[in-house]
């Protein structure tokens, strides 16, 4: 089985466990096109997509307290979790790959994709039955080979609260977790939403809708109910070149002007692998030891979403500790590629617990 | 010699005065930014002179860690002309900061009219090398999250 | 932009603030929360509106080689500040009109403030201590200082108002345990902050120190400071409701809201805004959609004019540049019921005394207050990690009150996590020395860095300093700024009184450092500004920002400026508040109380403008004039 | 001043806490024949009393710490070196040791603690300066002590651990 249709709470607890991958495959790419920017350079852009990497751990986390809710088991340490990039998205969006990329007009316009409107152009686009694409992520089951394909993350949400109310509809006992699992606000916070203990029918849908809103906005309004302006929109003001305000349409941005300096980058490796960097240097050496890091962050962080939240203040420690280890990565150069760069990897070992 | 065949050895002396490698000093992103700095002070001929002692010295020396040291303080660190410059460098990697030379190294070797102490940049102060030195971020920059602060210190091996 | 926002020489506002810093912010708020039309002036630029005008406050900052607490701020000659670099030793007799502050001395104080959008906020360190109920009454108590004419009961609900406003992290019980009374089920808008590695290896050593004071014993311990800086909300907040704290704010969108990442730089800037600063509740002002708020920047209030039949305040008049760099001005009048002077315990009294007004009670810029502070710094045993967290995260408190207070100072002690750097021995001068004396490179420096600056500790010893008329702000024709504004003529002294309490906080230091086996480092020399000597010992003594006392409230005309509502007692329609309105300030950071205090002041300005119905009949206006 | 009987039951724990806080054995201590009079120095101002707790105190600590010398240390520090009243005398009681000098407790530790006893600074014996540890801890010689000839100078001196 794959992810089919939402009918039992197997099903849900599948595409809640394909949820937090999902949630997660976006935290690398956006990550590696931000700290490759120059520091104290591209101001506007650096907080674009700071912002919205942060709102992307909030996600995740609200999908690992719906999971938990449901009486799931997160596990961010199995093989696989972690994609290897580039990487179809787990939600079955067939038509592109997300890369680990500098800064870059491309980057942006894939970052435009991952969050892109939950409409489909057409209602045949919107869930599709096909061939798995080469390369996807194996989000819940990998041996399976067809099944449903969203088109947008919001679609996928969409299937998730259509299931949701569909399984309370049905009077399945949904929400059998233990409750001390639940991340709450005090833990996890920042500017952008807080975080929703899941517990109900209603908490489950409030996190859902967060989730959307945030992403993509699902009114089709640029704005969600708190006034802030969705992924989408901020990433489009980068291509625009000029920030939304109050009042302003889709596509119609009439804030102040925003600069983006795309040359104060560093130069990238694209979706550098670990091979890629001779054995013995210390750039492999440094490349590893991120990766070793990654791992042991995401299991920090899976020990604070299976029953210990507390965790999840000194898993921030954890990741500001990574990021400076970005930062000496991508400032060294590449060796025996000049002009080129070193890059995080985010190489997993098959198993990271 | 370009800036660019300069940075080597800049980075293999750097990295000998400093105790950090190679790669960390890179991974300030400031080494360009300092090499130029050096230069645009004391010239492109002091600073080859510099080098090519050093390198004269590492081939002197062996690998005998104590024999390399004796002979940087006897040949560099202790000479008038070098010695401020040396100094020098290794505060630029630590502190981020181009400190003026002193009145009397421009009396004798040259002076530079617009030699005066200057953080070479808002980014090379977050990146001074006496923070990770420490295990400890710069003042206002690279915040390390909260409550780390409670836990004892992470001071890097070396 | 708020700030660009014409003012219309016609219109009357309900009220004109002056100063954009907490007291400022916070009526301001209060007041448009109420439907009133409020303009507020800022003497200094408003840059920090977007984050990227924020950062450059940080750019500011990183690139300069002088990192004291104005650094992140411009050079303004048309509102300038105090710097303490710009502190000197004073020779008897002679001021030293060099900087801004012209020092009288006989006793040089390097206090500053910040004149920028949210003023001193913008650089306080955070601190967020209520008063000691005693505080409030320490002549009928101790025969010393002057009694409010407010007791901590009256102040205590507005102190809750203002831990939620400045959102204060911090634990209720460390708090009752010094003698502090909260309301039952009280706790604050977020947990205590975690102390540090260093606070714990103090108190691993010192907690429990006996200390015998005027035949009385305390015990000390090493306690968490309560914080206005983000930390864990408290889910039993308000009821069980809890708190949401506070992000940066900016007039464009931000989604930066985080708690402390320990930068180790509250002073001089939070570089993501986890510390409040009066920004915060601005914004909220500005944004607000029952009242207006108008805000203007880079207008300096330069005159306060009386109807001398009414005694009221008829108008204001301001200065406005365009360019920091010219003192070119233009010239403004503005009008209202209600006039608030909010423009720090130092600015509010000159702009009166610059108009010619003293107060009835001739005390407009007397009693000015600061707290001393007594540095003592060493080496720990071993690695402690300075340098990590905010810059204080715990102190000792137990000394703040008690009998002793009859003969000498209380005072209180906070542990630096940022070592040295107030004692002159930052980072920066460690490997200096290092690499210049101490010939280090290589290794040796890298351990030589470890042993000098993760070691270190600073203990900074708030010593309280009791109303003295004679210690006072004036103005003199004789000194004027760019923009011909009178600057502020400091004349201060410190008491025997507060030398007796620095005295025996250097011999408690001692014992502390006995305990711990600290490398006492701690060296005062004649020629450091602030050297004072005191019963054949030296010592230095450092000011701590907390300027206050300087229109001081009492009960009657006679005996103070403002009363207990912080209102002129000469003149119905003005208010003078912050800190300048306190009769003591204890062993307590000043910004908390003085938040409560306008607080509780917005309420009688709401109440005296809605009792005024009737028109108020308005001075003719002068014209704008070209400077 | 005490006869030598009198203070015997002092000897041995006086001993331990010179060893401790000097970092040389008791052998060593012993071998330098001042045992007696630095003793009899101590009690003669601060009085059998007070070296009699704060040696009490010791001992208490070295049955707490058990052999653990930073758990020792630390609660020297806090009890006995942090102590108003016997920190100067165990500071004193080091300076004793390493430079057979017994210095004049400061004015403030008389007013409060004091037994009304005479306090002056004293070298307490001319042998007693030649045995002071700084030197012998750097295999050097007092000026105008056992000197060991010229040529020893010029090594260097083995130090101690």
């Amino acid at each position: 089985m794959t992810l089919s249709r939402i009918t039992t709470k197997a099903d849900l607890q599948d595409y809640l466990h394909a949820a937090m991958q999902l949630e997660h495959a976006t935290i690398p790419p956006y990550l590696t096109a931000l700290y490759s920017i120059h520091p104290g350079t591209n101001s506007d852009a650096f907080h674009v997509i700071r912002v919205v990497a942060v709102e992307e751990m909030l996600h995740l986390t609200l999908a690992a307290n719906m999971l938990n809710a449901v009486g799931g088991e997160p596990d961010m340490t199995r093989a696989g979790f972690v994609p290897r990039y580039p990487a179809y998205l787990p939600d079955g969006e067939a038509d592109f790959e997300v890369s680990l990329e500098r800064f870059s007009p491309t980057a942006i316009g894939t970052f435009l994709k991952i969050e892109r409107p939950a409409q489909a152009p057409s209602e045949e686009m919107r869930v599709l039955r096909r061939p798995k694409p080469r390369a996807a992520i194996p989000a819940v089951h990998p041996d399976g080979d067809d099944g449903l394909h969203f088109w947008s993350i919001g679609e996928f949400y969409a299937e998730i609260a259509r299931g949701i109310q569909h399984l309370h509809d049905q009077g399945v006992d949904l929400f059998t977790g233990d409750p001390s699992r639940q991340v709450t606000p005090e833990l996890y916070y920042s500017g952008g939403g807080e975080v929703i203990p899941v517990k109900d029918l209603a908490s489950a849908l409030a996190a859902v809708e967060l989730i959307s809103e945030q992403g993509e906005g699902l009114t089709g309004s640029i704005y969600d109910e708190e006034g802030e302006l969705s992924h989408y929109f901020r990433f489009q003001q980068l291509t625009l070149g000029r920030y939304y305000q109050a009042g302003d349409v889709a596509n119609s941005p009439t804030g102040p002007a925003l600069e983006v300096d795309w040359d104060a980058v560093y130069p990238l490796l694209t979706n550098a692998t670990i091979t890629d960097f001779p054995a013995g240097s210390e750039v492999r050496a440094a490349a590893e030891a991120f990766n070793a890091g990654y791992a042991e962050f995401l299991s920090l962080v899976n020990q604070a979403f299976t029953g210990q939240p507390d965790l999840l203040i000194p898993a921030v420690g954890e990741m500001f500790a990574l990021r400076d280890q970005v930062g000496r990565l991508v400032r060294n150069p590449a060796p025996g590629r000049p002009g080129v760069n070193a890059a995080p990897t985010f190489d997993m070992p098959e198993t990271t617990r | 010699m370009s800036a660019q065949t300069r940075l080597e050895p800049f980075l293999a002396f750097s990295s000998r005065v400093t105790a950090f490698t190679v790669f960390e000093l890179q991974g300030t992103g400031q080494a360009a930014a300092y090499l130029e700095t050096v230069v645009g002070v004391v010239g492109e001929a002091l600073l080859g002179d510099l080098l090519s002692i050093d390198e004269a010295i590492q081939r002197e020396a062996d690998g005998d860690a104590a024999v390399r040291d004796r002979l940087l303080r006897a040949r560099i660190f202790s000479d008038e002309r070098l010695g401020p410059v040396a100094r020098h460098i290794i505060k630029l990697w630590y502190l981020g900061t181009w400190y003026a030379l002193p009145k009397d190294w421009h009396e004798v070797f040259g002076s530079v009219e617009d030699d005066v102490t200057f953080v070479v940049s808002a980014a090379a102060y977050a990146e001074g090398l006496v923070w990770p030195a420490i295990g400890a971020n710069p003042p206002g920059a690279k915040g390390p999250g909260y409550g780390t602060w409670a836990m004892p210190p992470k001071i890097p091996a070396f | 932009m708020p700030s660009s926002a014409p003012v219309d020489a016609d219109t009357i506002y309900d009220a004109v603030i002056v100063g954009s810093g907490v007291s400022g912010s916070l009526v301001a708020n209060e007041l448009s929360k109420q439907g009133f039309h409020v303009l507020v002036l800022e003497a200094g630029p408003g840059e920090d509106q977007t984050i990227r005008g924020y950062e450059k406050y940080l750019s500011r900052f990183y690139e300069a080689t002088s990192k004291d607490n104005n650094s992140p701020y411009p050079a303004n000659p048309n509102a300038s500040m105090p710097r303490s670099p710009a502190v000197h030793s004073l020779a008897a007799g002679q001021p030293d009109s060099s900087s801004y502050l012209v020092q009288n001395g006989p006793f040089p104080l390097d206090s500053t403030y910040t004149r920028t959008l949210g003023g001193t906020t913008m650089h306080w360190e955070g601190k967020a201590l209520r008063m000691l109920p005693e505080d409030f009454e320490t002549r009928s108590r101790y025969g010393q200082g002057l009694d409010w004419p407010i007791s901590y009961d009256e102040l205590a609900p507005h102190y809750r108002r203002a831990e939620r406003e400045l959102g204060v992290s911090a634990d209720v019980q460390d708090q009752a345990e010094l003698g502090i009374p909260f309301e039952p089920g009280y706790v604050f808008p977020m947990q205590g902050l975690p102390a540090s590695y260093l606070d714990q290896a103090v108190a691993a050593g010192i907690d429990g120190t006996g200390v015998r004071l005027d035949g009385e014993d305390y015990h000390l311990k090493v306690r968490a400071f309560p914080q206005a800086r983000n930390g864990i909300p408290n889910a039993a907040y308000d009821g069980g409701k809890g708190y949401v704290p506070v992000g940066a704010v900016s007039t464009h969108q931000v989604e930066q809201g985080e708690r402390c990442q320990g930068n180790n730089n509250c002073v001089p800037l939070c570089p993501v805004q986890a510390k409040y600063h009066a920004g915060k509740t601005l914004a909220k002002a500005l944004a607000g959609t029952v009242g207006k708020v108008d805000l203007r920047t880079q207008a300096v209030a330069s005159r306060v004019h009386v109807d001398h039949v009414t005694g009221r305040v008829s108008h204001l008049e301001y200065k406005a540049y365009a360019d920091p760099g010219s003192p070119e001005h233009t010239t403004h009048t503005v009008r209202a019921r209600l006039f608030v002077l909010a423009a720090n315990a130092v600015e509010t009294p000159r702009l009166m005394l610059a108009s010619g007004l003293p107060s009835s009670s001739a005390l407009m810029g007397r009693n000015l207050m600061d707290h001393a502070y007594l540095l003592t710094w060493g080496l720990m045993p071993g690695p402690v990690g300075t340098m990590r967290g905010t810059v204080c995260t715990s102190g000792i408190s137990d000394l703040r009150g008690g009998a002793f207070r009859h003969g000498q100072a209380a005072f209180a002690a906070d542990i630096h996590n940022d070592g040295w750097g107030w004692a002159g021995g930052t980072p920066e001068v460690q490997v200096l020395d290092l690499v210049d004396s101490m010939n280090a490179f290589g290794p040796d420096l890298r351990r030589g860095a470890v042993d000098r600056i993760s070691r270190q500790l600073l203990l900074a010893w708030m010593v309280e300093l009791m109303p003295d008329p004679s210690n006072r702000i004036t103005v003199d024709g004789r000194y004027k700024d760019a923009l011909g504004n009178l600057k502020p003529v400091l004349s201060y002294n410190i008491a025997d009184y507060t030398l007796a309490g620095v005295a025996q906080a250097r011999s408690l230091s001692r014992r502390l450092f006995q305990r711990l086996g600290v490398e006492d480092h701690t060296d005062y020399r004649p020629t450091d500004v602030g050297y004072v000597s005191y019963q054949g010992e030296g010592y230095v003594i450092r000011g701590g920002n907390h300027w206050s006392g300087t229109h001081v409230m009492g009960t009657t005309p006679a005996n103070s400026v403002v009363d207990a509502d912080q209102r002129s007692w000469d003149h119905e329609n003005l208010f003078l508040v912050g800190s300048g309105s306190m009769p003591s300030i204890g062993t307590s950071n000043t910004t908390l109380t003085l938040a409560a205090l306008c607080l509780k002041s917005a309420e009688q300005m709401v109440r005296q403008l809605r009792d005024e119905t009737s028109a108020v009949e308005l001075a003719t206006t002068t014209g704008s004039a070209q400077a | 001043m005490s006869a030598q009987g009198q203070l015997e039951p002092f000897l041995e724990p006086f001993l331990e806490f010179s060893s401790r806080v000097t970092a040389f054995t008791v052998v060593e201590l012993q071998r330098t024949g001042q045992v007696q009079a630095y003793l009899e120095t101590v009690v003669g101002v601060v009085g059998e009393d007070l070296l009699g707790e704060m040696l009490t105190i010791d001992v208490a600590i070295r049955r707490e710490t058990r052999g653990d010398p930073a758990a020792r240390d630390r609660l020297l520090r806090i009890w006995v070196f942090g102590d108003e009243r016997f920190g100067p005398v165990a500071r004193n009681i080091v300076k004793l040791w390493y430079l057979g000098t017994w210095y004049a407790l400061p004015q403030d530790w008389h007013e409060a603690f004091g037994t009304g006893r005479l306090d002056a600074t004293v070298v307490v014996a001319p042998a007693a300066f030649a045995e002071g540890f700084v030197r012998p801890e750097a295999v050097a010689h007092a000026p105008g002590g056992h000197g060991r000839g010229y040529a020893t100078r010029a090594k260097p001196g083995p130090l101690r651990a």
